[in-house]
Parts: structure tokens; C-alpha cells; sequence
């Protein structure tokens, strides 16, 4: 299989690589497991860049464009790196309820950020989120894999404003 | 082949067993607007122009997906239908940057010519002027976007005619764009074999030839290479 | 394993549960978790070994206790005695609630009166088994009487048999459209000759809806037995379960709770001993809300662009890969083993004439109580806001109850004696939807909220019909221009035509139902939309009204 | 004497390439069969600086591009009883509206002028030269009310004689599937 010439660069000496032909094992090499093994892919490398969509598709006997079409089609594959650290806002309804809308917009302002965007020196993504399903908790931002309730545009910020420094 | 009959706009006409309503309508010269059907390739739906009542359901049906069924009584031309059909066209000419005036397919477009028999003289929406690029990558053609319906006639002419599956859809919504490949440039693309199908389906001046101003369409030329490759015409 | 050995273990565990002291149930459930649950879960334990306990008192950690504002909520059971529950609980609390309990002492702060209403009113068959399961363990469901069912069907009842009582029960799918179970399950049982699929619509996407959510973290078990029971009723040896990508918590306990289950041969090749096959796979769905969609889902699982396709053909007559396929809701399947342990009929008795049995609601926005809450069918709208949920907070006023989602729709203060059943929702130009339930008081401007449900449908509309994919785009422009003061009539003429004709064209559910939250504000608080237009005031005070025009 | 019951009729050019003025001239022979049954009141062809009051009939060629176009539609709109959107630019914006897509003016002129904005006419210290540019070219029933709709590019002048023949003599106009953009 054509492995070291679809990731020359972008697969040194670790073992990801590895664990991505696994799982494509484990799934006999389906196309149907594009979504599953896109999944798997992005949890390994952080994020979908062109060489592993194209390697992907090759190994599953997807055509490129269409492994591109699924890639862009589902908002939790990002084709860009994430920074360092990320902030989530949900801006399910109950959030936006309690003002969500207000939190992430001191967040843009504080951090120089439009949604889905990185800061320049990589520390830290701003990412919406339809609803996190903690809406009791209203409102509800996820500071790296942790969820927060009843976040309020300080508390948020102060979270925030200590990555940038302290990266 | 057993025959069905069914009422349209209040005429009886027949239709042979499993045709579709705009089959039948196609053959009794009943007129019904399309975008995304291309004869010969396959039906997705998505165009909604060639909603039809059907008696009984309180459902519009896509004619291209609809089968006929005997005693089927079905509508095509109503007003209310006429209506949806005008805001529908109006939708596509507000949603991207279709300026007639400065296309190479102005007079044999597709969309132009909806609007023309609908009667459709202004858009009552608002323009949306997205900033969409072009692609002319390639030696022979051009993709412009701004005057790219979504119809997807050439995503299904390159998977299920060429074989090569160059084209497809990317992102989503208002975000969708049709690319080659893995959103390369179409010059470069190592699936698309310049067979130029897409170009020959293409209901607008999305794909087009360089140095001309308008390109040859042929609406029948899809059935007529499918029908020579399941009867083998050219190796008996 | 087969079923004398199930016995075995549900006689083992029962003992075991009998012989202990005091069982602590601490909610484990995402809400609960975020504000410390776990923390608390990690301190009892470790209290109950250095207070020397480990053979009498059982922590576990369980599905939502449901009052998710006052979380973690921990809930202690001592013999018979009443159940204590305490709310906001910490691992500094937790230590004192374990060295309180050799000498019976239990903190008297900190309680929760589980006489109020919010216990009181509510019947529970799908969160039945909230404080008493562990959720990661499937002896304590099997001790609570779990996988019997699916011990019975087997045994004792053929295909057309679990079909009929289904039927017989009146459910209908919890998933929001509230198609009749039991119809849909004949179909696919016709429809089936070899190689038919079932799914579990775990893509839980309305935003303010997290039942499904807490059903799948609190008790797996419940909703793979539902599933097996159907499989076995529609002749499927393979199903799937589609769950968003946004709850690993409950991926987790999917994972553990199918690996515990096939264990045990309750799913895998021959199940109990009998003839019967049954696996189930996860698909991980990966955010998009129109696969909630059958046929958007059914792309998906097949791993395309989540696109859907006109119907007919009909998923249950042509779904995954071109098979007859039984699509149901979480809630649906969780309802299932119910049924077939008190029967169909024992179902029917509660609810409306039309609505059997219970719904799950998720309560948010402007409530005392938010949280999860279950109650029978026909339940009139303000006992579940103000009896339940104990009202607005804040001494404000009820302005509206937003359900359905996206595709509802907001219902006024007019409509609080409303009898909450399908029919009675649609009656009023909403929906019953999945079960959020947000209030909303005078602070909530309802034009924005429907710009707000806009920009929802216009985001996540998969692009293919152009009704939807354009009309949102425009409906959600006009709203615009309203929340910044430019609009006038001929825009909100225009806006209304639109509403129409994505109802009427659209290819799927979401492009037919995004203009809900159009339409029933329109219907139910015109005067809002007026003030914005005319006037260019926002009553509420949340719209912009800078009067720039909204590029 | 019989000149003031004759319908009052006024053309207008804004943002456009006059065009569509062009294709009025090609009216040629009918225009005098046109002049007997109107009155021409105010046109790019006249040397009338102001627009006068009680217009009857305004073709208003171009969409809204600068300011001053702003301002004299709305004049216009004001003082006319029938207006029409006289080509696709008026209509629909248009060639003047594909800088839309760019934001705002600046990339244009910059494209044209050059990055120094002391070169750039209207801008900065030459404001006041000529009408600053609008941040989005309009089409005529972005900022008015538009009676009818005559579109093409430019509409030919068969269509542009129907027009004017069915409004100057009182009947309301239907164009069907005569018309067409572009």
C-alpha cells in the first residue's frame, strides 16, 4: 500500500499511523466506516489534514473528493490544527436563553477571535457547540474536555485570559 | 408491459408500468419545469421545481421521483404551484451572483429560461453576493461558482457515466460547493479523466469552455451513451 | 448464559443489595458530573474504606436523579427507611455523610424534600431506574429486574406477538414526530425476508433536549434490551445505535454496557440459548443535525454526507443499504421492556385517548427546576412548568414554553391548560418533539428567538433542496433586519410567503419544519413583530435595534 | 395646449453604462410616434439640471451606486406617479452591483487607482470631488418602491416601445414571458 507515499512527512516515528491501519482493519476496510475511521483519525493526528483524506480514501476505496464532501459535511472534523487549548460555548437553546450569545462575545472581543478561529500563537480555539445536552446548568462552556455551568462572561474570560498566559 | 392509466390536469393519459410522473408528463407534452433531472442520470429530488399535487395526499411530490400509479389524479399547473415555482427560481437568482448580462451561457441557461416562462422579472429577495472564486485550472474548462445551482448533474454524469467520481459536494447549507477531488484544482486533479460530460450537463454558465460564449448542450446525449453501452452497439 | 444462570446472578446481587446497610447513589449523569459529581463519587468511596464499610455500604453511580440545577445530587437508602436525598453535595460533605452513617446520623442540610411536587407528580417508567442502578453495572440492572423481558419474549412470545402488544400499548415514537411504534414495527416485519437492520436514533440534536441523553448514560442497559426485543419482533440480527459525537459519556456506557451484555449472551450469537441473534455497533455521528433525519441517518451510518432522500421508498421498506430498517427513538426503546413485562394494555391505561404513557421532558431556560422530569401523557403544560418545575425564578413572568426545538414551536401563556399530547401540540402550531421543554419570561424577545431557531435551521440544513438551503438563508435575513429596526411590511409579507413554501416544498423534515418557530410566533405574539416594524422598539429590550442594515 | 394632458415622462441614469438609453435611441422613427402621445420632461438627452415635480412615467436606468444616486431616486420616487426599473441593472443590480461581493468599495478602487488613497477620487482629501461611493450598490427597490419591472441588458427596443406605448396610454403593463434578464 502506497503508506510511506501518501504520509511521507506527517507520520515520523510514532505509532499512530499504525493505529489508524487497525482500526481500518477492524472495519475490513468498509468504505461505510469513512465516518468511524475519520473519527479515529482525528483523535490520533488532532485534526484532518490533506495527505491522511487521501490516504484514508485510498485505503477504503472512496474517491477523494467524496472522503473531502463527508470530511467538510460534519462540524466535529476540523481540517485545520486546534490550538492548545479550547474553549467551547454551547449555544444551545437553554444557553442562549441565559446569554450564552453575550459570554462568546466577550470572548471574540477579549481574544481578537471570530468563531472557530485559533489565536495567532496557537494557544487557544474558539468553538461553538449545538448544545452539550447540560442545559440544566445553563449556561455551559467546556474548558478543555471539562464542562462548566453557570458560566458568566467573567468567569469565562478569567479562564481564558490564564491559558494566553500561561501557555 | 402492463399500462397505467391515470388523470393529469384533468386528462386522461397512459403511462407504461414504473414510469415516473414526469415521464408520462414528458410524453403527453405536459409541461413541468426541472433543474436537477438530466435525462439518463439518476433522480435526487433537490431542485423542487417539478412539484406536483397528487390527490389524496396532502404532500407535494417531486414528478422526477414520483411512479405513476393507476388512478392516480395529478395536478401540475396550479397556481399555488406556479407560485412555489416562481420562489423557487427567484431563491436560486438571489443566492449567488447570477449576472446574465456577463455570461457566457445568457440565452441558453437553464435558469434564465425558468425564469423567462415564469414570468419571473426581479427577485423580490435579497442578493446574498457571496465571494465565490473560479476555476481555470484546467486547459480546456472553467468552473465558476457564482453561477452554480447545486443541481449536481455533473457530480452524477462523472460517477455513474465516466466512471471517475472526480466531482463531488463539500460543506454544507449555503456553504456547499461542488470540487474536484480533494478541493484541488480541477487542472490538477488526478481522478478527472477531460472527458467533459460535467461541461455538456451543466444547466448554467457554471462549467463552460474556454473561448466560447456559449456551449453546445445536448439534453438526449447521456441516454444515448448509456442505451450504446448496455446494448453494446459499438462491439457487436 | 442461559436463563438459570441470569437467576443466579439477579438471586446473588439481591442478597447482596439486602445484606448491605446503606446504598449511596450519587447522579452520574453529564449535569451532575460537570459540577462535581464524580469528585464526590471518588470521596464516598474512599470514605467508606477508611471508615471500614466496604461490606456493608454500596456506592454507585447512577442515571439522572433529575433535578440537575441543585447537582451532585447524592441519594442515600438505608433498609427500609425513607430515602434521603442531598443536593449540592461536595467530597468534604460526602466524607461526613459516610462517618455519620455506623451510628445512623445523617446531615440534616443540605436535604431535598421529596414530598414536592417535583417527585411527587411525576410517573417513572423510563427513568424508573434512576438511584437504584448503577449505570456501568449490569448485575444491579439485572437485580433491578433487567433483561427479563427479553428473557420472556424469548421464551414465551412469537414475533407477532411483542408486534401486537406493542400496538396494543398506543406508544408512539418518541422521537417527535410521534408515528404509532407498533405500525412501523408490522411494516418492517413484512417488509423483512433476509438482512433487516434495526437503529436507535441516539443523535439527540434538538439544542435545550438532553433526555435521550441521560436515558442513555443512566441506564444502557434498558435501551439495548428495547432493541433486542424489536429485533427480535422484526426478524434483524444486526442494529445499530447512531449517537452523537458531543456525549462520550454516554459512548462510554454504550461501549461498556454492549460488552457486559454480550458477555452474559444477552446480545451476540445466540442469545439465552434460543435461535436468536442480535449484535449492535456504535456509529460515532459526527454533528450534524439533519441526520436526525431517517434517511439523512441512514447516509450517514453508510458513512456518506448525511444527505436525505425523498420518501417513499420508506426506510422501513428500503433503509440501510437498500434493506427494510426500523429506525426508533432512545425514549421509544426504553419504553419497550415495560411493555412487555405489564403488557400492552397495562401501558394504554395512561396518557390521552391518542398519547399513551409517559413523556420524558428535559426543563430549561427560565425555570426554578431545571432539569429531567416524567410524567403521563395529557398533563396540562403549567403543572409541568409551575407545579413541577416550580415556576419562574426571579419573581418574573411566564412568557412562552418553547417545544419541539427547532421544528416547534412557542406556546403563550394563553395556551398553559393545554393538555400536553401530540395532537394538542400541533393544535397550536408546535410540536411534541423529543421532550425540551424551555421556558422563557419577559426577558426573551420572541423575534429573536425565532431569528435565533433561523440561524439554527439555516446552519445545519445539508444544502440539498433549494427551498431550504435558500429560504432559511432569506427568512433568517428578514428576521434580521427586524431585530435591527429596518424591516417593513413588505418584508414581514415576504417573510410569511417563505415560511409557506419551505413548509410546503422542502425535501425533508428539517426544511418542512424550519419555519415552526416562524409561524407559531407569528401566530401567538404578532403584536412583538409589529413593535419591531412599526414601532422599530423591542419590547423586550434584547434585540439591537441599531437600525444599520444587516449585511 | 394639447401637450399638458400628454402623459408627463421622465428617463433617469444612475449607476449604469447607458446602455440601456442607447437602446431607447434605437426606438429611431418611433420616437416621434412616441412624441405625439408624451411629453418628455427629464432625460440625459435634455438640459434639464433639475428633476421636476409631477412626473407621470420615470424609466430609471442603473442601480444606486454613489450617493447622489441615492438621493435623486429618492427624489425621483417622490415626485413620479408610475416608475420603472428601466434594465437589469436597475432591476436586479446588475454589472454596477459585482463589486459586491468584494465588502466594500475600497478593493475596487484600489484595483483602479492604486493603493495611494490621496489618488482616489472621493476619498479622503478629495471628498467632495466627486459622490462618495455607497458600501453596497442597491438595485432600485432596495431603498424605493418600484411599480414595474423592464429588464435586459439593455432591454431591447421592441420591448422598451411596448412599454412605453401600454404606460402612456393608462394601461397597466404585463410583460408575461416577454422579458428577460440579461
Amino acid at each position: 500500500m502506497a503508506t510511506a507515499a501518501a504520509l511521507p512527512t506527517k507520520a515520523p516515528a510514532d505509532n499512530r499511523l499504525k493505529m489508524l491501519d487497525a482500526a481500518m482493519t477492524r472495519h475490513r476496510h468498509q468504505p461505510d466506516a469513512l465516518i468511524e475511521i475519520l473519527h479515529t483519525a482525528q483523535e490520533l493526528y488532532g485534526y484532518l489534514d490533506l495527505d491522511c483524506l487521501k490516504y484514508v480514501g485510498r485505503c477504503l476505496k472512496v474517491p477523494p473528493s467524496r472522503v473531502y464532501g463527508v470530511a467538510t459535511f460534519y462540524n466535529v472534523f476540523t481540517l485545520k490544527p486546534r490550538g492548545e487549548h479550547t474553549c467551547v460555548v454551547c449555544l444551545g437553546t437553554a444557553c442562549y436563553v441565559k446569554g450564552t450569545a453575550t459570554i462568546l462575545s466577550a470572548l471574540e472581543r477579549e481574544h481578537h477571535l471570530e468563531v472557530g478561529g485559533t489565536t495567532p500563537d496557537g494557544t487557544l480555539s474558539l468553538v461553538s457547540a449545538r448544545c452539550l445536552g447540560a442545559c440544566g446548568l445553563a449556561p455551559v462552556l467546556v474548558f478543555d474536555q471539562e464542562i462548566a455551568g453557570r458560566v458568566t462572561a467573567e468567569t469565562a474570560l478569567a479562564r481564558t485570559r490564564n491559558w494566553m498566559e500561561q501557555p | 408491459m402492463s399500462v397505467t392509466t391515470l388523470t393529469m390536469n384533468g386528462t386522461l393519459v397512459s403511462a407504461a408500468e414504473g414510469a415516473t410522473l414526469l415521464a408520462v408528463a414528458r410524453e403527453h407534452h405536459i409541461p413541468i419545469p426541472t433543474l436537477c433531472h438530466f435525462e439518463g442520470l439518476s433522480e435526487v429530488g433537490a431542485c423542487r421545481l417539478c412539484l406536483v399535487e397528487v390527490e389524496g395526499s396532502n404532500r407535494l411530490q417531486a414528478a422526477c421521483m414520483t411512479k405513476a400509479v393507476e388512478g392516480m389524479t395529478v395536478t401540475t399547473n396550479s397556481e399555488t404551484l406556479r407560485s412555489y415555482r416562481r420562489q423557487i427560481v427567484e431563491l436560486l437568482l438571489a443566492e449567488r451572483n447570477h449576472v446574465c448580462a456577463v455570461c457566457v451561457a445568457n440565452h441558453t441557461c437553464e435558469l434564465q429560461n425558468l425564469a423567462v416562462s415564469m414570468g419571473v422579472h426581479h427577485v423580490r429577495y435579497e442578493p446574498q453576493a457571496p465571494q465565490l472564486s473560479m476555476d481555470a485550472s484546467h486547459p480546456r474548462w472553467i468552473l465558476d461558482h457564482n453561477r452554480c445551482v447545486l443541481c449536481t448533474r455533473c457530480v452524477r454524469v462523472c460517477d455513474e457515466i465516466e466512471g471517475a467520481h472526480t466531482w463531488d459536494l463539500m460543506g454544507r447549507g449555503r456553504h456547499t460547493l461542488v470540487i474536484s477531488d480533494l478541493h484541488e484544482p480541477w487542472g490538477q486533479s488526478e481522478s478527472c479523466t477531460s472527458c467533459g460530460k460535467c461541461v455538456r450537463v451543466c444547466p448554467t454558465g457554471a462549467l463552460f469552455e474556454k473561448g466560447t460564449s456559449a456551449t453546445n448542450k445536448d439534453p438526449h446525449f447521456v441516454t444515448y451513451l448509456k442505451m450504446a453501452r448496455e446494448q453494446k452497439l459499438w462491439n457487436r | 448464559m442461559i436463563a438459570d444462570d441470569l437467576a443466579a446472578v439477579r438471586e446473588r446481587e439481591r442478597t447482596a443489595i439486602s445484606l448491605s446497610t446503606a446504598r449511596i447513589a450519587v447522579c452520574s449523569a453529564a449535569g451532575c458530573i460537570s459540577t462535581g459529581g464524580a469528585a464526590v463519587k471518588d470521596a464516598l468511596g474512599a470514605a467508606v474504606i477508611a471508615h471500614n464499610l466496604s461490606g456493608s455500604v454500596r456506592v454507585l453511580g447512577t442515571g439522572c436523579l433529575g433535578l440537575c440545577h441543585a447537582g451532585p445530587l447524592m441519594r442515600v437508602t438505608r433498609g427500609d427507611a425513607e430515602p434521603v436525598l442531598f443536593t449540592k453535595t461536595t467530597p468534604a460533605f460526602a466524607e461526613r455523610v459516610i462517618a455519620g452513617l455506623p451510628s445512623g446520623v445523617l446531615p440534616l442540610e443540605q436535604r431535598c424534600d421529596l414530598q414536592q411536587p417535583f417527585f411527587t407528580r411525576q410517573h417513572r417508567i423510563v427513568t424508573s431506574d434512576a438511584g437504584i442502578v448503577d449505570s456501568e453495572r449490569i448485575e444491579d440492572y439485572l437485580a433491578a429486574g433487567g433483561y427479563t423481558a427479553l428473557e420472556r419474549t424469548l421464551a414465551e412470545l412469537h414475533p407477532e406477538d411483542v408486534v401486537r402488544e406493542v400496538s396494543l400499548s398506543g406508544l408512539r415514537g418518541r422521537g417527535g414526530a410521534g408515528y404509532p411504534t407498533g405500525l412501523k414495527w408490522s411494516t418492517v416485519a413484512k417488509a423483512a425476508g433476509h438482512g433487516t437492520f434495526i437503529v436507535c436514533n441516539a443523535d439527540e440534536g434538538d439544542p435545550g433536549a438532553f433526555m435521550d441523553r441521560s436515558v442513555l448514560e443512566g441506564d444502557p442497559h434498558r435501551v439495548l434490551e428495547g432493541m433486542a426485543i424489536a429485533a427480535y419482533a422484526v426478524g434483524a440480527e444486526q442494529g445499530y445505535i447512531y449517537v452523537r459525537g458531543e456525549y462520550p459519556l454516554a459512548i462510554t456506557r454504550l461501549k461498556t454496557a454492549i460488552r457486559q451484555a454480550e458477555r452474559m449472551q444477552l446480545l451476540g450469537h445466540r442469545i439465552l440459548d434460543s435461535q436468536f441473534n442480535f449484535r449492535i455497533d456504535l456509529r460515532i455521528g459526527a454533528g450534524a443535525f439533519v441526520c436526525g433525519e431517517e434517511t439523512a441517518l441512514i447516509a450517514s451510518i453508510e458513512g456518506k454526507r448525511g444527505m436525505p432522500r425523498p420518501r417513499p421508498p420508506f426506510p422501513a421498506e428500503a433503509g440501510l443499504w437498500g434493506r427494510p430498517t426500523l429506525i426508533n427513538n432512545v425514549e421509544t426503546y426504553a419504553n419497550i421492556a415495560p411493555i412487555i413485562l405489564h403488557g400492552g394494555a397495562h401501558y394504554a391505561t395512561l396518557g390521552t385517548e391518542r398519547s399513551k404513557g409517559t413523556k420524558v421532558f428535559a426543563l430549561a431556560g427560565r425555570i426554578v427546576n431545571t432539569g429531567l422530569v416524567e410524567v403521563p401523557m395529557g398533563m396540562p403544560l403549567g403543572e409541568i412548568i409551575f407545579d413541577i418545575g416550580g415556576g419562574i425564578p426571579d419573581e418574573r413572568q411566564f412568557k412562552a414554553a418553547q417545544t419541539g426545538g427547532p421544528s416547534g414551536g412557542c406556546i403563550p401563556a394563553a395556551h398553559l391548560d393545554l393538555p400536553v399530547d401530540y395532537e394538542a401540540l400541533a393544535g397550536i402550531g408546535s410540536i411534541m418533539g423529543s421532550g425540551g421543554l424551555i421556558v422563557m419570561d419577559e426577558t426573551s424577545c420572541m423575534v429573536d428567538v425565532a431569528r435565533y431557531f433561523m440561524e439554527f435551521c439555516r446552519d445545519e440544513s445539508c444544502g440539498k433542496c433549494v427551498p431550504c438551503r435558500a429560504g432559511t438563508v432569506q427568512m433568517h435575513g428578514l428576521l434580521t433586519k427586524m431585530t435591527h429596526g429596518t424591516a417593513t411590511d413588505r418584508d414581514l409579507a415576504l417573510l410569511e410567503q417563505l415560511a409557506e413554501l419551505t413548509t410546503r416544498t422542502s425535501l425533508c423534515g428539517l426544511g418542512q419544519t424550519a419555519a415552526n418557530p416562524v409561524r407559531s410566533t407569528l401566530r401567538h405574539f404578532h403584536d412583538e413583530y409589529l413593535a419591531h416594524i412599526h414601532d422599530h422598539v423591542c419590547p423586550a429590550g434584547v434585540c439591537a435595534m441599531n437600525g444599520e442594515d444587516p449585511r | 395646449m394639447e401637450s399638458l394632458t400628454r402623459p408627463r415622462v421622465a428617463t433617469v441614469w444612475l449607476g449604469g453604462c447607458s446602455g440601456c438609453h442607447m437602446s431607447l435611441l434605437d426606438l429611431d422613427e418611433r420616437l416621434l410616434d412616441l412624441a405625439e402621445r408624451m411629453h418628455l420632461v427629464y432625460s440625459p438627452f435634455m438640459d434639464i439640471k433639475q428633476f421636476p415635480e409631477h412626473v407621470d412615467i420615470a424609466l430609471v436606468e442603473g442601480a444606486v451606486a454613489n450617493e447622489d444616486n441615492a438621493r435623486l431616486l429618492r427624489l425621483v420616487r417622490s415626485r413620479t406617479a408610475v416608475l420603472v426599473a428601466f434594465g437589469d441593472c436597475a432591476v436586479a443590480g446588475n454589472v454596477t452591483a459585482l463589486r459586491n461581493p468584494l465588502g466594500d468599495p475600497m478593493p475596487v478602487l484600489a484595483r483602479s487607482y492604486g493603493t495611494d488613497t490621496s489618488r482616489i477620487p472621493g476619498v479622503g482629501a478629495n471628498a467632495g470631488s466627486v459622490p462618495p461611493l455607497v458600501p453596497k450598490v442597491h438595485m432600485l427597490r432596495s431603498l424605493v418602491a418600484v411599480d414595474y419591472y423592464l429588464p435586459g441588458c439593455p432591454p431591447p427596443a421592441d420591448l422598451i416601445f411596448f412599454v412605453l406605448s401600454e404606460l402612456v396610454a393608462g394601461r397597466t403593463l404585463n410583460l408575461q414571458s416577454r422579458a428577460t434578464l440579461g
